[in-house]
């Protein structure tokens, strides 16, 4: 068989065995709708309220304060709207990063074109907000502050608990897209005085079409999706209850091997990185050095472009990204390398590979062999290079 | 999105990498800002374009596109080869992507703006590249149905 | 071991093994992101392009006009809110009917708290719009008609073709919630004139948390949950890929068997309503008894309460509903009851009995025998009952 | 929603129903409007309530809160049922769904109402029921949740 090595965990990640094996009766046997009063209907509930508890523990938070969604883009726009809406008559500006993900961007993007104004914040080479930028953005119109956990390209953390001391200060509501960090970095929203956090079940071995919202109690917002009462009347429609049971699993196991997890993938990212520093030329690492998700790589190739390289790796059963998956159907560089200070053509020869919990160290010793032949076939194509 | 066979063919293994040192004509087009450069060089005998390379930085589709080309337009006259369309290259390799189609563009820009390079060297006259210009942009990065 | 009989279709389905069969290599084997390049992607992206084309066929659309959505509830609200944000200069008002689903009811009420008008026709006894209500109704602001098919508690299926033919002669946009009618009736979303379609794959034997809303080509709505290109960028987040292939298969399975299901379905369903009829007195049968659902029963039985009556068959191993699964949460009499002009005794003691393609006649059977025992049981301790 | 084993037993073997004719009190609370209406009856004698029976149109919190009221009462004197709480008979049936409260609350209200007639008919003045409204309206029909 053709080997086939994933190595793009951040784009989305296999369901673990134990995820699925605790989802498995749900399809068939216990498939009552949660609302409903008789026996099946109970079963349902029971196995929801259950999740609720694990993915609230999970994140040190209560399990009233965890409400489902359809995934993280999802928990983002109604994150981002629903305070914006809920709040019109206190503020109309809203703060955010330059680095954040698309569903918080082009969320912000169309309240902007909504009567809302939005500060993007810049970041730094690195990838990280200066905290002094922040401070300064803030007006008496403030209402949101949006900022990333953990960047999905690059990796960056940013400082959350900094951040979470001046929005706790300045009364200032705080919303997380955990999506990436979550499962990868401990996480207390009461430490870091998180108001709202966005996650997803895929990008941590549970199913995808879940996601979550985690709300502090007493924070109002709009509703995105109206209708039934489910979720103590916030968000509407049946529950997604394999998923919902999938996604308690996958934050019990994420967070109870949470240390291992980060073991095992940082030896095996930083082999990686040392590994391809030391055999090819005019390469960068993009993002943080420390501040760093910990499976997270990526590698800006000079010379070369990101598909080609893509593919070329795809054709030897090595699967990575260039930019996040979402963007990839587009063709303009990615907007947080080019955030970054890059220039156009390094922003188009990237190269992100991420490490996930079925890595193994010859995965790791393959892309070693390969990957720099790879690049040195395409340079030897590229107008750009020059020996 | 998906490659034909074809298109995995010429990416892999492309025809034609490379340079030609005095060519009798050169093209370059496309810019680094956007991902993707093209350059081809032409050897031409008589009226026959009897050697052809490229190097190209750009997508998979991109060096598929210039490969295929320059297969396409070797041992052909240079009338034949100002005739070659973007369509043309596009049916060669079994299709293209819809949001691949303007590498294909970029290939048939490349021929032609090698051959303008040679017309401009050798005083001719090409008829067919009066209104060509190399540095339009084909690029179309968004959907229709953007929101 | 205990009995459990299901006759709560309209609720939720069990998942057929087919599709579980269809969706497993999904979860843990073909699990990648269908925007990457890699061959996990593609693979990704050809299962969805699969279901797109069968959901298509499915209601005579064409795939591009099918778009992927979290469920039923989040279709109702993008179409409506999509639809109404993006016609705000050409009009305000909406027209609907007061029976709709939540989904369409409180999107249609939020909608009003922000600068919308709307019309929420009666309906008759049977749960019927007029006609001619609706044409008196339509004014110049007029930009959309929202109308389900076929109504979740009482079944009763409403003159589609007619109000198509109307919306398109008037060129307003029509919305149709077919959440409860697709898999039951006969859909072409061409023949009805329907722009826009609301789908949700568990009712029909597929997983929980997956919808779709059916977009005719040329039709302009706004997002509702913005970011990455998913789904021609119209509907952001990593595609729930295994719902989407279960769903995809059930879509297909539903209109395969359509004729099957309907007259097995409807065979129970008059064996149970002739049988109750006879059994018991101070019985209606809520609905039309002709334009209805082949698999709906709801039943009004004088002098008792509903949840009761729902407990007690539940002790005996029956599993039905009073109102709809998403409003028992509630303590107000079903919307739907109260607008056919029930009594509020009458709306509270209603019974809803939804047959699917598991049940048996054995299943009927026994109801028949339990349910008047049950009746009389509550009635007898009941103060309004006299005999 | 999830009932206890206590209030699933009241519910399906319910202590009391029925009628008593010629009661010395009748109370009837709650309306069919908002689908619950409870009466009971209430057979007194010197200070002691020796019988009880109630008859309940709702759901099946209310026929258990009914059924176990009657239950918490029967055999006690006046003064002692006239001290009978809501919270009493949910901790007897080992809690109610905070949606269902209220029906205990009907409950507590229906013994009241029964005594309350007791007294008007016998010219008592029970300390306690001065400021004793049964009409008064104690559903709460909304999540504080709600948008
Ligand atoms: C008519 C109707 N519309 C919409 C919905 C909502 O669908 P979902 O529960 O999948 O969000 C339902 C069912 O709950 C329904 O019956
Ligand atoms: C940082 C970040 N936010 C949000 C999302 C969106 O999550 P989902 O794809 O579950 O909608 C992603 C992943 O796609 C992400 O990486
Ligand atoms: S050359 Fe621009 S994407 Fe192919
Ligand atoms: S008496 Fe009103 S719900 Fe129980």
């Amino acid at each position: 068989m053709k080997k086939r090595i994933y190595l793009d965990y951040s784009a989305t990640t296999p369901m673990k065995q134990e995820v699925l094996d605790e989802m498995m009766p749900y399809f068939t046997e216990k498939f009552g709708n949660p609302s409903s009063i008789h026996s099946f209907g109970r079963e349902a509930k029971q196995a929801i309220d259950l999740s609720r508890e694990r993915l609230a523990k999970a994140i040190g938070a209560k399990a009233e304060e965890i409400f489902f969604t359809g995934g993280g883009s999802e928990a983002d726009n109604w994150a981002i709207k629903g305070i914006a809406y809920a709040n019109r008559d206190k503020g109309n500006h809203i703060i955010t990063t330059k680095i954040e993900h698309h569903a918080v961007l082009h969320t912000c993007e169309y309240l902007e074109k909504n009567g809302f104004e939005v500060t993007y914040l810049d970041v730094d080479a690195f990838g990280h907000i200066k905290i002094d930028d922040l401070k300064n953005a803030i007006t008496d119109q403030t209402i949101l502050i949006t900022i990333m956990f953990a960047n999905n390209e690059i990796g960056t953390i940013q400082p959350i608990q900094e951040i979470g001391q001046i929005t706790k200060e300045k009364k200032i509501i705080f919303h997380v897209d955990a999506v990436q960090a979550f499962g990868n970095v401990k996480i207390d929203v009461n430490d870091l005085n998180i108001d709202l956090m966005s996650l997803s079940a895929h990008k941590v071995y549970g199913p995808k079409g879940i996601g979550a919202l985690y709300i502090r109690k007493g924070v109002k917002l709009h509703s995105l999706i109206h209708g039934g009462a489910q979720e103590r009347r916030r968000r509407a429609g049946t529950e997604n209850l394999p998923g919902i049971v999938g996604f308690g699993k996958a934050a019990s196991l994420a967070s109870e091997n949470l240390e291992v997890h980060i073991q095992h993938v940082k030896t095996l990212r930083d082999k990686l990185i040392k590994g391809i520093m030391e055999q090819v030329n005019y390469v960068r690492l993009n993002g943080h050095s420390e501040y760093r998700l910990p499976g997270n790589v990526n590698f800006a190739f000079e010379f070369i472009e990101g598909e080609s390289l893509l593919l070329s790796l795809d054709m030897l059963g090595i699967a990575g990204s260039s930019g996040s998956a979402c963007t990839s159907g587009s063709l303009d560089p990615s907007h947080v390398l080019m955030s970054l200070g890059l220039t156009h053509e390094i922003a188009h020869g990237s190269l992100r590979l991420t490490i996930g919990d079925f890595t193994t160290e010859e995965d790791i010793d393959y892309v070693l062999q390969e990957l720099p032949k790879v690049v040195d076939r395409l340079r030897q194509m590229s107008p750009l290079y020059e020996k | 999105m998906m490659y034909s066979e074809k298109v995995m063919d010429h990416f892999m293994n492309p025809r034609n990498v490379g340079e030609i040192e005095n060519a009798d004509g050169i093209g370059e087009v496309g810019n680094a800002k956007c991902g993707d450069i093209m350059k081809m060089y032409l050897k031409i005998e008589g009226d026959v374009i009897v050697d052809v390379k490229f190097k190209t930085f750009g997508c998979g589709s991109a060096i598929a596109t210039s490969s295929i080309a320059t297969e396409m337009i070797k041992g052909k006259t240079v009338e034949e080869a100002l005739h070659l369309t973007n369509r043309a290259v596009v049916e060669a390799l079994d299709g293209l992507p819809a949001q691949k189609i303007h590498c294909s563009v970029l290939a048939e820009q490349a021929v032609k703006s090698a051959l303008l390079d040679y017309a401009r060297k050798n005083n001719l006259q090409l008829t067919g590249l009066e209104d060509f210009d190399p540095t339009e942009d084909h690029h179309d990065h968004h959907d229709e149905d953007e929101q």
